[in-house]
């Protein structure tokens, strides 16, 4: 399996990582991609900025652990994560998740897998930017709702090609 | 043993990172932050809600039970926001 | 809601498509895009090319209404479908469903439920050509019980800005 | 009436499409798929097991009970195979 683990500080050319992911594989037939974007607003206030802070070292290794484990539970052919950190502004990616497979399923299945895990349990913080002050994004609920889903006993399958 | 804080605690303890020696009755994370609490008024206000506070040890989340004996480092921070 | 369904010949470039989904919006945070691509190989065969067939005219409008329901199931900011018809060689891109949404529960949750529904039961008919010959994709089973988690009663959401 | 073939209905039939005037018995669409099987030999072919045919009237899908009074177009084809 093609693993593209990256944390960074620059912006990165979403289209290239995905033709990267799936360039020279036969068997890719389904690839699924989640783009997280800095929104412009939030509860109707703007958002001039969107500071990433994370945690060098945890994070990459954490991340790691986690596409390893999606590797177990679906038939995946690549998995691409690339988070950015530092100041962000309006319209930029924040992160992109791309899971390639020969089924649809399992690429869909991994994807939101790795998005509610980056969402819930890696080592990053959110500060947003507002004409009102800066402030800590708190945890969402859904979120940690969204990734307790995944802690049953994981469907093993077969050792893919 | 080395302590790092991230996000809010960082700004609210006033540093990223600081070494400290605490006293052999602190065995568990849970009572490591207990004791830091009590350190100063920058720490008191970091830590005044511990439920919120999340942990990990040598680059592993870990539980306030967890036992500190060995851990290299231990990191301090508010639930992860990130995705 | 920004919506573009397109049936065509051509190949289209998918990061354009995706471009398009959001330009000019401040409310979408999250964008999952599938793209269906035509393996080179099934069963360890070489596959030489794939022939899709459509009803012209039905295809169109049973996709609108598709992307209508998935509008009213899920807070969709705008849903793009493409898909491919005529002659496609290995490595082509035969389909892209691309979805936006200020959350990425229903970003992932739409795309899922358009491509369950083209699968199974969009009037797509696919041949493949093999060097034993050509013959037709039998529809699968998998697809059949996917598309089948869609039939409860769906949990209407409050109107999308 | 029009009828549209498509996939390997398309190709065993011989033809993509024609008109037809079925005799007045012939009320549902799983009549007209049997009085069609009796038509000739690719036609028997092409629907030799009716389960696998999926009609659609007026380009809505229907089911083999569906009446075609009234249909302006009536398609057939085996389970759909897109995406």
């Amino acid at each position: 399996m093609a693993v593209t683990i990256r944390l960074q500080r620059e912006a990165f050319d979403v289209a290239a990582e995905v033709a990267a992911l799936t360039a020279g594989r036969a068997d890719v037939g389904a690839v699924v991609t989640f783009t997280g974007v800095c929104r412009a607003e939030e509860g109707g206030e703007p958002i001039a900025a969107l500071t990433l802070e994370h945690y060098p070292g945890m994070a990459e290794a954490e991340i790691a652990r986690h596409v390893e484990e999606a590797s177990v539970r679906w038939p995946l052919l690549g998995v691409t994560v690339i988070h950015r950190h530092g100041r962000l502004i309006p319209g930029e990616v924040i992160v992109l998740v791309a899971t390639a497979s020969s089924h649809r399923q399992a690429a869909f299945a991994a994807a939101e897998f790795l998005m509610d895990y980056l969402k819930t349990r890696a080592p990053f913080w959110k500060e947003v930017e507002k004409a009102s002050g800066k402030t800590w994004v708190g945890a969402h609920r859904a979120d940690d709702t969204a990734a307790e889903r995944w802690s049953a006993p994981p469907p093993r399958h077969q050792a893919a090609k | 043993m080395k302590l790092l804080y991230f996000a809010w605690v960082r700004e609210r303890v006033g540093k990223s990172e600081e070494e400290i020696d605490p006293p052999a009755g602190v065995a568990t994370v849970g009572e490591l932050i207990a004791w830091l609490a009590r350190r100063g008024e920058e720490y008191a206000y970091a830590f005044e809600n511990p439920k919120v506070i999340r942990a990990a040890i040598d680059r592993s989340h870990v539980r306030a039970e967890a036992k500190i004996a060995g851990a290299g480092e231990i990191a301090f921070f508010p639930p992860m926001t990130g995705g």
